[in-house]
């Protein structure tokens, strides 16, 4: 069949124009905490909660893109080569991403219950062993420390790759994958338990782990999607076209639905045998915080399910768009959702100027990093194996 | 199907050459039999996409409505019980058989609307020209009264795109 | 539980590992009754009923009432006053007949001997008139006969007897019927008779003791409720003493904390095997069994020493107890004349000792009282003298079976058999009854007319609830047959009570009239008058010398000691009783050798091992808490004769007992444990002994609860505080059916069991089937050691369906066939159970009962019947409560609160026009139980007594922290360790 | 489309088109050898002694079996999550595997979605003849009667009934149009009139034409995308058997996702053990390749260790929740009177699958066959682990007990091996054990003769 004449590419510029626009950005995020701080003088709890909460958004964008390029390799396929760049920048944001939790890290105390040794009731004290501070921190310096590693290393092997094409590169791509995937699938699933279910110190689920997972994966794949549509209207990424789109599309709708398939899974078990222990997570969120509690679920759920449910909307670069965006916020209020009745309670907790504006400071931060790694290698690899199966596949 | 002319090819590039310079030629395709899907046939032939996605989609919503409500009827109207304090309406308890439901009408309506649509079936009988496409011949199927054209003028244009044993059934017979 | 507490894995050691349950086959040649039979047998009145039971007839042919009599309402029961006797069992019944068929007992709540509860025994007996092995017809050398001849014969030979002037030997219980006294006095001097009791169980000694003591040769009357300190050396008043179901009652008054007038009282136990009394004690002290004596004696010195009385003969007191025993003689003196010393050795010097006591504390007059002396326990060993020394030409066995239990049997035997004339009367096959030339069947108590002076000056009447099933004839009915006495026994009983009685009384001044008020209330109580005693303690002097010279004994010693369910014997031949675990081992269909688990871990020996003990085989089972030189062996097992094939258990204990000056003794010393080899599986139902640190059964002591009612029970406020739930429960408009259980007064007696099984027609399966755990109480008694394994504190804790108002098993019932009712109740549909079991799976107190075969004989399918203890055949169906349905093969059923009872009740309200009062309405096992542990009524009532006892401080729900809201609440238990 | 030339050939040999038909074809066209009788004969055999043994219980009782007042469910239900487990690979093969277009699920497809089906139909089994009263069966079916009285939308076993009858038809669905074209491909074959007449019936007259096929692709494609779904709730309402009730050790919220892994797992096991025999028996040797088993095996590998991960949450979870009943659970399952149980399963699951790490391993049929049977056992006591473990000893040590299956259950759970080979072995002389059509589609982009060896440099295409 005829081969689709590939355009040149437009090479990609962090240009002055897009430092201002990610400044003003950030400038909004200060001033959106000054004021919280000054002005509104909310409670301390919901000020680190919110530092705690955007640091996480900010590693989950990472740490999401990171898995679904190592998983893409693990798997063979061949369709993601043309946006693979994208991911690879986005992982090496992870390093960055301590500087934010360090920034939090003061505010422990005030998002942690099993922080205030002392005053533990038995179930805390019995928790001691693994909730308490020098372990948790040790544990989050090895989990930064393995995913930094990996997300350089890949990173490197990558670029190597451009510059002077070898097999042995795949090979090494898809065994570093193989290893990563191990042990991301353990660390995840702590940092999960460490970061956030430890904010309802007591109350627990096995299936914890894999619904952060899957929210933090759903989120990376818009935030992918958006910047691979951008990308594409700027003709940075030429050879992208509806299909590369469709796949995305799929993947955002599929993993929408796993999502929404945790989240049934988790609460259907605990509400079925109502045992206190567990429902008080439930209730709490229910009995405060109804309509978000809800209306997080139409978010993630209900709105990509119906809206990407077609072909044509998944090719379609618009619907696309802002069904992406949309998810990207839906998985900003599950986020909150999970920290905030638990770090800062009912009576304080609320979606003002401070979770509005904060949330760009942290973005700008993400793309600056974002851009300036981007722009070191070329945008597509185009020596990879694949690069032409990539360039040229269709759906069926 | 009346009056056809219909060759055969051993490739699928050849097939799908052949089918552009017919079309080319403004020659009709009745029909292509091939052992397997051959990729971007269907766009060559310019056929519309299949409706049976949305055939599952109605099925589907119609699978789902119906049992869940029906679940919501049984627990509420039909005989509200107690169960373990749990109550009547209780949606969480609906969703997995409505789920599977669903799943199963679309599925069904759509196997079915396909057997339909391409009215296959137990005990339909093929009109197979020649036993090879089942296996590894790929064929055209020209009719000449979709193209005013004689036996041999497609005959000719047949063999010209390098089809083989070109072949003529006079639909009379 | 409070944390100090120091939990054991107890006896997983000694369970052998793989602890395997084999598949039974089904018995499939049971007779194939269907369930549409079973209906038609309800169906059947008086008459029939005597023909399906003599079998002339298929039970297809039913005779619908062609004159109605008017006292029997089809449908309706009818309660008759009555009286339960054997043995060491007196109760005061109402008997439930419905459609003239007795199907349950139930306390009569106006005696004053047993107005609270009956026990298991009693529960149980109704079984007994359906038992299929039952004589049906007079015998004569194992052929039948016919009563004119039988009667011709006999009193021929009893006339020439007479005139020979060789005695005639009339060998029966104790017989506690005045009537029947005066009745045998009569036979005695027409034909020149020798009339001798026979106790299977002696106290003997008792009466000694007592006779040189006080000079009354008799049995006192213990006042348990009066009694603020009781130090038990040995004795099971609660379980099998002299009248344990008075004692319960009295007892558990005082372990009641809600009436204020009567504070907790402390009980000791000075014991070697764990008893019931002793796993319900304060403190349980663990000493040997041949030290029963020595320790008395100590006690006795001590207490002579603090109170400045001579003190008689030098005695070395007991090593390591002995502060113990200080603690004790301290309570004691704190307690004079409201304290009680007890003693269950049949041994005069020990008993002597005893009454030496409580004479020194004043106890005799207060606690200890012969004004109200017991009737029952007259027998001795005269008897067997007579047979053996004068041999009687004529042996007259009634109701005895010496030959079982009598460790001399084989001399007995041959006795008999020589005699020339020997006659039978029984209403079961017995051992004993088989040597006899003639067997003249006599019917079972429920069929009778009788009466009975169980105290004395307390009179009871036995009056028959339905017509004599078989054959059989009333043994006073034979007597006056061979006195021709033309009178009928019934006229000859109320002849006797209108002279004798009625002049006494003051209440009626019509004879009949007074008579027909017996009837109605059974009971009747004439003023006691005081009896002055004399102590001697010279006799208490001469005991401790005895006691003092004995020499300690070698080797393990055996203690037969008699077991809640088989009682002296009769157990055996009742499934019911088989059936209900022993409420201290928890086993099932045995008896067993208890050994305690230090002298198990030495000799390598695991529950089952078969030893040899002399010439005794029996399987071994380790007791914590057993002392180390005794071994503790259940009596009344091994029966044979009269009971069917498949329920033979157990080996028979009684001829290891042992004559010692003329009486026997139940302890047993020189013995050495020999393994055998052999291992036999017995069904022990609780496999598992620790609670495992689990809040189950909570807690404290009296001190404790005294500043804090919630002693104990802290973490009940815990939970309620942390009560979340994702959905509202119902609101209960109406009633809402809730218990109560406190925990302080339940003894484990196990009489709420037997009253479920016989209320809710609960099925037998027999012994392979309960060493499989498919076992089918509705309720059970969990229990649990903690502490010293060698001397362990037991918790007791009744389990019945919870319940719960978010009922696990409810909700994962595929086909709705579980779920709640609008009055709180777990409610089961039988007949839309599929049997999946996900309910019972999913039920956290495990109470749900699955039909694992068709043990009823109501399943659809011909063949499969599973019915080891002939349990289905019509005869024995007849005793079914038709409220209740029986249930299929395949279907899982539970504690239902005797809905069946709950809608009675609120039919006879509602119909009569009034709310139904609080305490009308009782379950089964709250209206057997003699310690009135559990409360059940309407929690939607603020004045119930359950709702006031749920809202107890010390009330909890059993595993409340998962939230399944039961409607069942416990009471703390509260122990007396000041 | 252009494939890269690194990519490892899906087909080996120079096949052509006639000769994929030829060779997939051989053993339907072939008259039946001694060795096919005699497999069916013994499998024929145990499976009716098994079903003997099931007329034994509905007659005289669940009594027969081993389970008891405490652990209500033994083997049946054990057997039933197994055999459902098994029954996943199929579909996930079909359905996932196409969404993700891994191509390499072509020829291994058709007999791993048979081996579903089959599976299935022993796994469905077990829920009837495990309850008490079998020929009131029909009770859990909402159906209109007298009484007015539905069923309860509440229980999971309710839930089961839906999905795993909703799964098993779709499932045949999925296969059987999948079958169609092959069918007619076979009838085209077939020399005498009957077999004609008989292939004609089931392939519903098939002809191959251009519109049907793109009729076909499409609905494929749905019904991939309906499955797959499907496939997960399966397994997931199967956990929710366990994770909905209040038992230790049944009831925590990972069960779904670890469930579906665990049955994902266990089925690749199964078609491995199946397929490394049948691709010799039947010399398949050249569709189903060792780069398929490589590729089976880096699932089985996945799909593993996020079971032993989700092992360890429970474990962890189980000291982590301070909950003691919870505790006490888990500490009985690796330390109790089951504990070989427990060792088992982990040996079998989570530790030997690890070997697969090595390519050389992975790609070895032997050692291949070997772990795949190890799993198998392992998955099979991890269902007894969750079954039988925490119900012995839960909530009150009264009640606490010990389980040993009878003769009849292990009876019947053989009877069911036998009524799954004896489908299978009649299966491979009746359908094409691979998709013709499918591997003729994808022949072109993979199969040796077409691309190639690997070349080391990569030649550089643009132009």
């Amino acid at each position: 069949m005829e081969k689709k004449e590939i355009p040149d590419a437009v090479p990609f510029r962090f240009e002055k124009k897009l430092k201002l626009w990610l400044a003003i950005a950030a400038g909004v995020g200060v001033i959106a905490l000054l004021w919280a701080v000054f002005i509104e003088q909310a409670p301390a709890s919901r000020i680190w909660a919110n530092l705690w909460m955007n640091a996480l958004m900010f590693l989950f964008l990472g740490l999401g893109a990171l898995f679904f390029w190592t998983v893409n390799t693990l798997g063979e396929s061949s369709w993601q080569i043309n946006i693979q760049r994208i991911m690879e920048s986005m992982g090496i944001t992870i390093p960055f991403a301590v500087i934010f939790f360090i920034v939090a890290f003061p505010g422990m105390r005030n998002l942690f219950e099993w922080t205030h040794t002392g005053q533990l009731d038995r179930l805390l004290q019995e928790k001691t062993p693994y909730l308490n501070i020098p372990f948790w921190m040790f544990r989050l310096a090895i989990y930064f420390a393995l995913w930094s590693f990996f997300a350089v290393y890949l990173r490197k092997i990558s670029v190597k790759n451009d510059f002077e094409p070898h097999e042995k590169y795949l090979a090494r791509l898809r065994s570093t994958s193989g290893w990563f995937m191990v042990i991301f699938a353990i660390t995840s699933f702590m940092a999960a338990w460490d970061w956030l279910m430890s904010i309802d110190a007591h109350w627990f689920s096995t299936l914890y782990g894999w619904y952060i997972f899957s929210g933090m994966f759903v989120a990376a794949v818009a935030v992918i999607i958006l910047i691979t549509i951008a990308f594409k209207k700027f003709n940075i990424l030429p050879n992208v076209n509806e299909e590369h789109l469709h796949d995305l599309g799929k993947y955002l709708f599929g993993f929408s639905i796993f999502w929404a398939y945790l989240w049934l899974s988790q609460y259907l078990l605990i509400w079925y045998s109502n045992i206190p222990e567990e429902t008080v997570y439930y209730v709490e969120r229910i009995e405060h915080f109804n309509s978000l509690f809800y209306l997080n679920l139409i978010v993630n759920f209900t709105v990509p399910f119906f809206a990407l449910m077609t072909r044509n909307s998944k090719r379609q670069t618009t619907i696309l768009a802002v069904v992406a965006l949309i998810v990207l916020l839906g998985h900003y209020l599950d986020l909150w959702l999970a920290i905030m009745p638990g770090a800062v309670g009912h009576e304080a907790a609320k979606i003002g100027f401070l979770e509005i504006g904060l949330p760009f400071f942290y973005l700008a931060a993400f793309l600056a990093i974002f851009f300036i790694s981007f722009e070191k290698a070329k945008p597509v690899p185009e020596n990879h194996p694949y690069f032409i199966e990539s360039s040229e596949y269709e759906n069926i | 199907m009346g009056a056809i002319v219909y060759g055969h090819f051993t490739d699928e590039p050849d097939l799908l050459k052949a089918v552009k310079e017919l079309q080319n030629k403004g020659i009709r395709i009745a029909d292509v039999r091939t052992p397997f899907p051959v990729h971007g046939l269907d766009k060559a032939l310019k056929y519309r996409r299949s409706h049976l996605p949305k055939v599952a989609f109605i099925a589907g919503v119609a699978g789902a409505v119906l049992m869940f409500y029906f679940q919501y009827w049984v627990f509420t109207e039909g005989w509200p019980l107690n169960f373990g304090g749990k109550p009547y309406f209780s949606v969480l308890s609906f969703i997995p058989g409505t789920f599977e439901i669903t799943i199963l009408f679309a599925a069904f309506a759509m196997g079915i609307a396909f057997l339909v649509r391409s009215n296959l079936g137990p005990g339909s009988i093929p009109d197979i020209l020649d036993e090879n496409v089942t296996d590894d011949h790929f064929q055209i199927i020209l009719s000449e009264k979709e193209n005013r054209l004689s036996e041999t003028e497609l005959s000719e244009a047949l063999s010209a795109t390098g089809a083989l044993d070109v072949k003529h059934v006079n639909g009379e017979k | 539980m409070s944390e100090e507490k120091k939990y054991w894995h107890l006896l997983e050691e000694f369970e052998p590992l793989n602890d395997v349950r084999v598949a039974g086959k089904p018995d499939v040649n049971a007779s194939p009754t269907s369930r549409r039979n079973f209906l038609k047998v309800l169906g059947l009145g008086t008459a029939s009923a005597a023909l399906i039971a003599s079998c002339k007839r298929p039970v297809e042919k039913a005779i619908p009432y062609f004159i109605q009599p008017e006292e029997i309402i089809p449908g309706k029961a009818a309660y008759y006053a009555s009286s339960y006797f054997n043995q060491n069992e007196f109760c005061n019944v109402l008997v439930k007949v419905r459609d003239n068929r007795p199907i349950k007992l139930e306390p009569n709540p106006k005696s004053v001997v047993t107005p609270n509860g009956t026990s298991g025994r009693v529960q149980a007996s109704v079984l007994d008139v359906y038992n299929t092995n039952r004589y049906k017809n007079p015998q004569k050398n194992r052929g039948p006969i016919d009563w004119e001849t039988a009667d011709g014969e006999i009193m021929e030979q009893l006339q020439q007897i007479a005139k020979s002037g060789k005695p005639v030997l009339l060998i029966t219980p104790t017989i506690i019927s005045p009537s029947t006294k005066k009745l045998i006095a009569a036979f005695k001097e027409t034909f020149g008779a020798e009339w001798q009791q026979y106790d299977a169980i002696p106290m003997d000694g008792y009466r000694k003791a007592n006779l040189q003591s006080f000079g009354a040769d008799a049995l006192p009357e213990y006042d348990f409720e009066k009694a603020d300190c009781i130090v038990s050396v040995g004795c099971d008043f609660l379980g099998t003493w002299l009248s344990p179901v008075e004692f319960s009652g009295q007892y558990a008054k005082r372990r009641d904390l809600h009436n204020e007038n009567s504070g907790l009282n402390k009980h000791y136990q000075i014991e070697a095997g764990m008893s019931l009394t002793g796993s319900n004690a304060d403190v349980r002290i663990r000493v040997e069994r041949t030290d029963y004596g020595k320790i008395l004696a100590y006690i006795y010195n001590k207490l002579a020493s603090e109170l400045g009385d001579a003190v008689l003969g030098a005695f070395v007191p007991a090593q390591e107890i002995t502060q113990k025993l200080d603690k004790i003689v301290a309570a004691l003196l704190a307690n004079e004349g409201r304290s009680l010393v007890l003693c269950g050795d049949n041994h005069p010097d020990s008993q002597s000792i005893v009454n030496g006591i409580n004479q020194m504390l004043g106890n005799v007059g207060e606690t200890v009282k012969f004004d109200r002396t017991y009737n029952h326990y007259q027998g001795s060993e005269k008897w067997k003298e007579t047979l053996l020394n004068s041999d009687p030409d004529a042996v007259i066995v009634w109701d005895v079976n010496p030959v079982y239990n009598h460790p001399e049997s084989d001399k007995i035997k041959a006795a008999i058999e020589k005699a020339q004339l020997s006659i039978a009367i029984s209403s079961l096959p017995d051992e004993t009854a088989e040597l006899c030339t003639y067997i003249l069947p006599s019917p079972g108590y429920l069929e009778c007319w009788d009466d009975a002076e169980y105290k004395k000056g307390v009179f009871s009447v036995l009056q028959p609830t339905l017509h004599k099933l078989f054959d059989s004839r009333q043994a006073q009915e034979t007597l006056l047959a061979w006195l021709e006495n033309e009178i009928s026994w019934r006229d000859y009983i109320k002849e006797h009570w209108t002279s004798t009685y009625f002049a006494q009384q003051n209440e009626n001044t019509d004879p009949d009239r007074f008579w027909v008020e017996i009837l109605k209330s059974g009971e009747l109580v004439l003023p006691e008058e005081a009896t002055l005693l004399s102590f001697q303690s010279g006799e208490t002097e001469k005991s401790i010398q005895h006691i003092a010279s004995e020499k300690t004994a070698e080797g393990f010693t055996i203690e037969l000691v008699e077991n809640i369910n088989a009682g002296t014997g009769h157990g055996p031949l009742n499934p019911w009783l088989q059936e209900c675990p022993d409420p201290v081992t928890r086993i099932a269909w045995d008896n067993y050798a208890s050994i305690a688990p230090s002298v198990a871990r030495q000799m390598g020996i695991k529950n089952g091992d078969v030893i040899q003990l002399g010439n005794l085989a029996i399987p071994a089972f380790v007791q914590p808490g057993q002392a180390e030189k005794t071994i503790s062996i259940a009596i009344g097992y091994g029966r044979v004769t009269g009971v069917p094939e498949e329920i033979v258990t157990g080996v028979n204990a009684y001829p290891l007992a042992k004559i010692e000056n003329g009486m026997r003794r139940f302890a047993i010393p020189g013995f050495s444990i020999e393994k055998t080899g052999r291992f036999e599986k017995m069904a022990l139902i609780q496999g598992h002994q620790s609670m495992e640190g689990r809040p189950i059964v909570r807690e404290s002591t009296f001190d404790k609860w005294k500043e804090n009612p919630a002693a104990g029970n802290e973490l009940h406020e815990q939970v309620q505080h942390h009560h979340t739930t994702l959905y509202q429960g119902y609101e209960y408009k109406g009633h809402k059916w809730g218990m109560a259980i406190d925990l302080n007064k339940c003894i484990g007696c196990s009489a709420c069991v037997l009253a479920c099984n016989t209320e809710n027609n609960i099925p037998v399966v027999g012994k392979q089937e309960s060493i499989r755990h498919h076992e089918m109480h509705w309720i059970r008694i969990d229990r649990y050691y903690n502490g010293d394994e060698e001397n362990p504190e037991v918790v007791r804790q009744p389990v019945m369906c919870q319940h719960c108002d978010n009922a696990p098993c409810e909700n994962v019932c595929p086909v709705a066939a579980t779920n709640h009712s609008s009055e709180g109740l777990n409610q089961m549909a039988y007949n839309r159970c599929i049997g999946t079991r996900y309910c019972n799976n999913n039920c956290p107190y495990k109470v749900r009962r699955f039909n694992w075969y068709d043990y009823t004989g109501a399943d659809a399918i011909p063949k499969n019947r599973f019915d080891p203890a002939n349990m289905t055949v019509d005869l024995a169906r007849m005793r079914h409560n038709p409220d209740v349905t029986v249930r299929s093969k395949g279907v899982i059923e539970k504690c239902s609160f005797c809905v069946q009872r709950i809608q009675e009740k609120k039919l006879t309200a509602k119909s009569e026009g009034r709310p139904l009062p609080d305490g009308e309405l009782q379950t089964a096992c709250q209206q057997a139980c003699p310690a009135n542990a559990i409360v059940f009524g309407d929690m939607n009532d603020p004045n119930s007594k359950v709702s006031k006892m749920i809202k107890n401080p010390r009330n909890y729900h059993l595993l409340e922290e998962i939230h399944t809201l039961p409607s069942v609440g416990y009471l703390t238990k509260i122990r007396n360790k000041s | 489309m252009h494939v890269s030339p690194v990519r490892e050939p899906l087909i080996n040999g120079e096949k052509s088109y006639k000769d994929i038909t030829n060779d997939v074809m051989a053993p339907i066209r072939a008259k039946p050898g001694k060795l096919w009788f005699v497999g069916l004969g013994i499998s024929m055999l145990v499976m009716l002694v098994g079903f003997a043994m099931i007329g034994y219980t509905v007659w005289f009782g669940i009594g027969t079996w081993g389970v008891n007042r405490t652990i209500g469910w033994g083997w049946g239900i054990t057997n039933f999550v197994w055999w459902v487990g098994i029954g996943h690979a199929g579909t996930f093969i079909s359905a996932i595997l196409l969404l993700f277009r891994q191509k390499w699920r072509t020829s291994i497809n058709r007999a791993a979605e048979a081996m579903t089906i089959f599976a299935v139909m022993c796994a469905g089994l077990f829920p009837l003849i495990h309850m008490g009263r079998l020929p009131l069966g029909f009770f859990i079916l909402p159906y209109p009667n007298t009484r007015e009285l539905w069923v309860n939308f509440n229980s999971p076993l309710l839930w089961d009934v839906f999905a795993i009858t909703a799964y098993l038809l779709v499932s045949l669905l999925f296969w059987y149009m999948g079958l169609i074209p092959d069918l007619g491909t076979i009838r085209d074959r077939m020399k005498t009139l009957w077999k004609k007449k008989v292939y004609n019936f089931l392939s519903f007259g098939w002809k191959g034409s251009a519109r049907h096929w793109q009729r076909h692709e499409s609905m494929s494609l749905i019904l991939a995308g309906l499955a797959a779904p499907l496939v997960l709730s399966v397994h997931t309402i199967v956990s929710f058997d366990f994770a909905t009730s209040v038992i230790p050790g049944w009831h925590t919220t990972i069960f779904p996702p670890y469930f579906v892994s665990g049955a994902v797992f266990s089925g690749f096991a199964m078609v491995l053990t199946l397929m490394i025999v049948t691709r010799k028996v039947l010399n398949l040797q050249e569709y189903i390749t060792v780069g398929h088993v490589e590729s089976m095996n880096k699932v089985i590998i996945a799909t593993g260790s996020i079971v032993g991960i989700a092992y360890i949450t429970e474990l962890f979870m189980a000291w982590y929740s301070g909950v003691e009943y919870e505790r006490y659970a888990f500490l009985n399952r690796a330390m109790g009177p089951y504990a070989w149980a427990y060792w088992i399963m982990m040996t079998c699951n989570v530790i030997s699958p690890q070997l697969l790490w090595f390519k050389k391993l992975r790609r070895n049929l032997t050692f291949t066959f070997v772990l795949s049977i190890f799993i198998n056992i392992g998955m099979w006591f991890e269902r007894f682990v969750i079954v039988v473990t925490s119900l012995h000893r839960d909530y009150l040590p009264s009640s606490w007990s010990m389980y040993k299956p009878t003769w009849v259950e292990v009876a019947i759970y053989l009877g069911t091996f036998g009524l799954f080979f004896t489908l299978f072995f009649l299966f491979i002389r009746v359908f094409p054990v691979i998709a013709l059509a499918e591997v003729k589609s994808v022949l072109r982009s993979s199969a040796r003769k077409f691309i190639g060896k690997p070349v080391k440099n990569q030649p550089s295409e643009k132009q």
